[in-house]
């Protein structure tokens, strides 16, 4: 994909993102919302230019991750705001989205399987002799996770065709990331297992690619997993609920500086993109993002006709 | 701020779990919270300030490793601390489930010290509100039910809020604290509560309810007061051990039980409050009942959610048609 | 070797199990085999010799990494194949409660694909022999009836263990298959087995057993024929979801149930089934009891273990004193 | 402790198994025991010298381990038989003894929990404003679990005074190391940590000290964690009904070459201790050991009073 498509996929999650705060602003509920403001170069990096056939397992503030994976907005959209045809009729929101048939199995609600998981699609990967690949995002909390180390020691051993990304955001909720992790880092452990291990300016897409490219290219070629950490920040609180009172305004300021979208911006006029034609494509997707969430909020309720199916049920 | 409980104080359910744990705090050093965002308040603000007050030395930041947090709950009591244990949301307690009920609860008895106190506080934020899904939503009492050495508190109010952080702290083995999260938003006196209390007084039907479900049946017992129909609602507070006593002495009465209960039907805690009553009375004519969720795990959608959770309305539904019968 | 059965085989439980998970493997190489040294035939030589018939890309030897197998069994489950985990004792499955009830047992469901099948087979050796220590020991399956999404089978004998092997690698959603370890050593007739078996007819109470309690109450009610006194022996062998019906319709004919389990008490599955039982009949004065362990970790003595395990006696004495109330 | 005083204690254990060995080939139940023959260098090298308040959580093949925290031979030796005078009056048997007054907690069954335990029992020392520390063996199985990530993630973020101590004996039951860690080698990935990770011969009894002594002189002075991996073998079969034909006979062999007590005796004989001297003590030990197992033998069984004291009793 172009470095201005990959621009294009990080304008659309931001435009989701600034869609989704501005409703909270004015008080309408925007469930699960998790903003990814700040993330979108290391999400889009990370997950664009993949097969359908190789797999993403997001994190949970990762749309960039699923648009750049090929999940439809409307589709991520209508999950969020429990409207029919999006991926799981209300069951799962925003949190659950799913899209097997392009290699988005789901996301696990409490943190650790998504490690196993990506060791298991990798062996199947590997088992069916194809040269697919399955990339995995996670944060500081499932970083700190068991699972983690157990399903890396199976990959390593197995040379498995996995990609790690660890998404170092600096906050795990009102955490810090270095109450988490021994100097704030998150993946340097794993330079043990004598994989490569590579931290990256995690806003800076083409810093991103590279190393991403790499460990695919790696696990392609059958040559095993390997992590790659993304420096970045979370531009937004954790949640609706969050005021981020904690964070400081100072250091909030100079992450503002270093917004993925500015530099990306910044390199595609330095490569020789016309700003203007950056304008436009900047106001055309906004205003696309605007008609999409228009008409899906306006569009019907997901239904729950589902139950009469599921195992055992009983009750009131 | 002053650590002498007055008798008068008036705390919403979420500060009367902290007034229990702080008291404790000021009265024992050994006492150490743990958990992750503690340093924050926790996940649902019932440690706020406890960090600001005793430092790092008594509230312990942890990374998001359930494992390990749990395993040096177990090391830090077994070397003579006192640990208050945070998990974020109670369901994710299963991935603690070795720790808990094959560690913990069995380990004084296994090592032949099993009047060795084990004190272990488990506690964190619990079932339903609106649309948190099916992993932030479950009420877990009955996955940890089933583990011998283990003591399990369900607090309704903030007195009983009160009162199950103080007994959980004063309990010899591995205690789990449900914390509601409706319960954290009432208000009400903090002083007076206690481990089992009787809701209402009535002679037509037993009523056992606990956590939230205690507030729906309480409307319903009123509801049906209205109309003649007298119910005796107890609430235990603790489900495990759980003092049957009163429930089959009222059951004796009434000859009709119903348990409100949150969580799934299938294997939940009033099966056993069933069984053990119909253990207890063999040859009576009972009328024995259970409202609870069905077996379907939590919608995102609220307004999903809303259609399977019991209420109110089911619990006075369920008891006219147990008498109408 | 010959995959076609035969209509005349006697195998050992064991060898049923095996002949269950490796006549689907046959038929269909999309199933897998993960585990701990199943390399070399699994904990209990379950899966001996599938390593060498089907070679390392079906039998998949792994680290001592639950939590990882576990999540890649569900990796594998949704990329297409259909995964048997072993586990090294059912009593580990706590140590992956996560894994098995928050995300295997609600993914299809929370993803908005009820109706797609996630074929992931969970079994496992467990329950007592002799003094194997609570770690190893205990009957595991009330500890997860309480998941929706679920299903539990606990087979008996060597022809329900290869029914129930090849229910469980026909079940659309996770199922976690209960290897009784002196199940393991019964020889007998594999084919014929079916799920939910009534062991013996009888007027005068219903018993309703499963894995080995089924054979501890099949003598007792040997011995109370001798007596005149007649047991209608039920042996469910699925767990969940439990076929009620004819436990109901038996204890309406004869006003008597006695669960037999080998699990502690408190939060067995036979509470759920004097529960369910009570509210199918209410107004009847019906005799409903259990007979379990009491809620003691198994003592590592076998002798001191014994002194706990639910045996033949104990049905006998139950059923007895229920009756003669 | 001297070297003597060492090898002393490793003859003990070994003396110990001899006759647990020797009773299961008279066909003779000894429940649970879980050999340690082969290991007595590394179990006694991480486990002597140290102070009542430091504690060693041991594993299941420990017995030397035990011994050298100063356990008495009886106490193990009636806890394996459920004789009265043992720690847990059968309730745990030899898998599950303690003497939490010399520093010794007991073991968790189900592999996991021994290295939050661990973190946990550094912590106490650290908020005590101690210099002990805490000794946490382990071996192929309990290694690959992630609570030991998590844990040891802990430490190193806490600068907790904690000693792993990974047994690298070549077989997991009957799984070789190989089999479940990259090139055979447990400790490689904590390398990442930036802590010291020390692989040694686990034969070797004065390696074994150096690289121990060194870790727990960090961990005293608020130095932080430390790995040591012992390279061993295990010479006997996993446990009685394992008839270990899995083992290469020549591997064996060579193992048996290098067997720990022999390479230990030769150092000391090299050293300038009279061999006649060790024959006695070897002599000495052999017949206390004989003495302390036949009097634990015709002691009375331990008795079971504790139940009605336990939570929640019912049933039967
Ligand atoms: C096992 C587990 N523990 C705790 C949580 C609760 N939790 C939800 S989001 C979150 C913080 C996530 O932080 P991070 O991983 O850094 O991702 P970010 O929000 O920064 O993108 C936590 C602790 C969880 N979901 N699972
Ligand atoms: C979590 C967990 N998984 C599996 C087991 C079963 N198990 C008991 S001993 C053992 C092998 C131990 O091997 P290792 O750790 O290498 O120690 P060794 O026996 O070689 O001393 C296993 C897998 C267990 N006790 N706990
Ligand atoms: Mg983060
Ligand atoms: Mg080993």
């Amino acid at each position: 994909m172009s470095e201005l498509g990959l621009y294009r996929t990080m304008l659309v999650s931001r435009a989701l993102d600034d869609e989704c705060m501005d409703m909270l602003a004015r008080g309408l509920p925007v469930p699960h919302f998790h903003s990814g403001a700040g993330q979108e170069a290391l999400s889009v990096g990370g997950a664009a230019g993949l097969r359908d056939s190789d797999v993403v397992i997001y994190s949970h503030r990762g749309y960039a991750q699923l648009l750049a994976k090929g999940v439809p907005l409307e589709v991520i959209a209508r999950d969020m705001f429990y409207k029919a045809g999006g991926s799981n009729a209300a069951r799962g929101g925003v949190m659950h989205v799913s899209a097997p048939e392009i290699g988005v199995p789901g996301r696990e609600g409490v943190f650790g399987a998504r490690f196993g998981m990506a060791a298991g699609f990798g062996l199947a990967q590997r088992l069916r002799d194809t040269d697919d690949v399955t990339v995995c995002f996670y944060g500081e909390a499932a970083g700190a996770r068991g699972p983690l180390y157990e399903a890396l020691n199976m990959a390593v051993l197995w040379d498995l065709p996995v990609v790690l990304i660890a998404e170092n955001n600096g906050w795990s909720v009102n955490s810090r990331t270095e109450w988490l992790y021994p100097n704030a880092r998150m993946s340097a452990v794993w330079r043990g297992f004598d994989i490569p291990v590579t931290v990256v300016d995690g806003n800076d897409l083409g810093e991103v690619r590279a190393a991403v490219g790499e460990a695919v290219r790696r696990a392609r070629a059958g040559e095993g997993p390997s992590v790659v950490e993304g420096l970045t920040y979370r531009l937004h609180p954790h949640i609706w609920w969050d005021d981020a009172a904690y964070v400081p305004a100072e250091e909030l300021a100079e992450a503002q500086e270093r917004d993925p979208l500015t530099l990306t911006r910044a390199a595609l006029v330095a490569a020789g993109t016309a700003p203007e034609q950056l304008d436009a494509l900047e106001a055309e997707v906004a205003e696309e993002v605007r008609a999409v969430l228009a008409e899906v909020l306006a569009g019907p309720d997901a239904q729950w006709d589902v139950e009469p199916r599921i195992v055992g049920v009983a009750g009131v | 701020m002053s650590s002498v409980a007055t008798e008068t104080r008036v705390l919403t359910g979420r500060e009367a779990f902290r007034a229990g744990i702080r008291e404790e705090m000021l009265r024992d050093e050994r006492v150490l919270v743990l958990g992750e965002t503690v340093r924050s308040g926790g996940a649902a603000g019932v440690v706020a300030g406890l960090f600001d007050e005793f430092g790092p030395r008594r509230v312990i930041e942890c990374p998001v490793s359930e494992n390990g947090i749990f395993g040096a709950a177990l090391g830090l009591a077994l070397a003579g601390f006192r640990p208050v244990v945070e998990i974020y949301s109670a369901d994710f307690l299963l991935a603690v489930a070795n720790e808990v009920m094959n560690d913990m609860a069995k380990w004084q008895v296994q090592h032949g010290r099993p009047d060795e106190p084990l004190p272990i506080v488990i506690r964190g934020c619990m079932a339903a509100t609106e649309g948190l899904g099916p992993e932030h939503s479950q009420s877990m009492e009955p996955f940890f039910l089933h583990a011998p050495g283990l003591e399990l508190l369900t607090p309704s109010t903030p007195a009983t809020a009160y009162a199950a952080m103080r007994a959980a702290l004063a309990a010899t083995v591995p205690t789990l604290v449900f914390e509601h999260r409706k319960v954290y938003e009432l208000s009400g006196p903090v002083e007076g509560g206690v481990i089992g209390e009787r809701v209402t007084s009535g002679a037509d039907v037993t009523v056992v309810a606990w956590g939230w479900m205690r507030h729906e049946a309480a409307h319903a017992a009123e509801r049906l007061a209205a109309d003649g129909v007298g119910v005796d609602l107890l609430d235990p507070v603790r489900i495990r051990p759980l003092d049957l006593d009163p429930v089959i002495a009222s059951v004796q009465r009434t000859g009709a039980l119903i348990v409100v209960e949150e969580a799934f039907v299938t294997g939940n805690v009033g099966a056993e409050i069933l069984a053990r009553v119909a253990e207890a009375l063999p040859g009576h004519p009972l009328r024995l009942r259970r409202i609870a969720m069905p077996d379907v795990i939590h919608p995102y959608d609220a307004r999903l959610e809303r259609a399977i959770l019991p209420t109110a309305d089911h619990v006075v539904a369920g008891i006219r048609t147990l008498l109408g019968d």
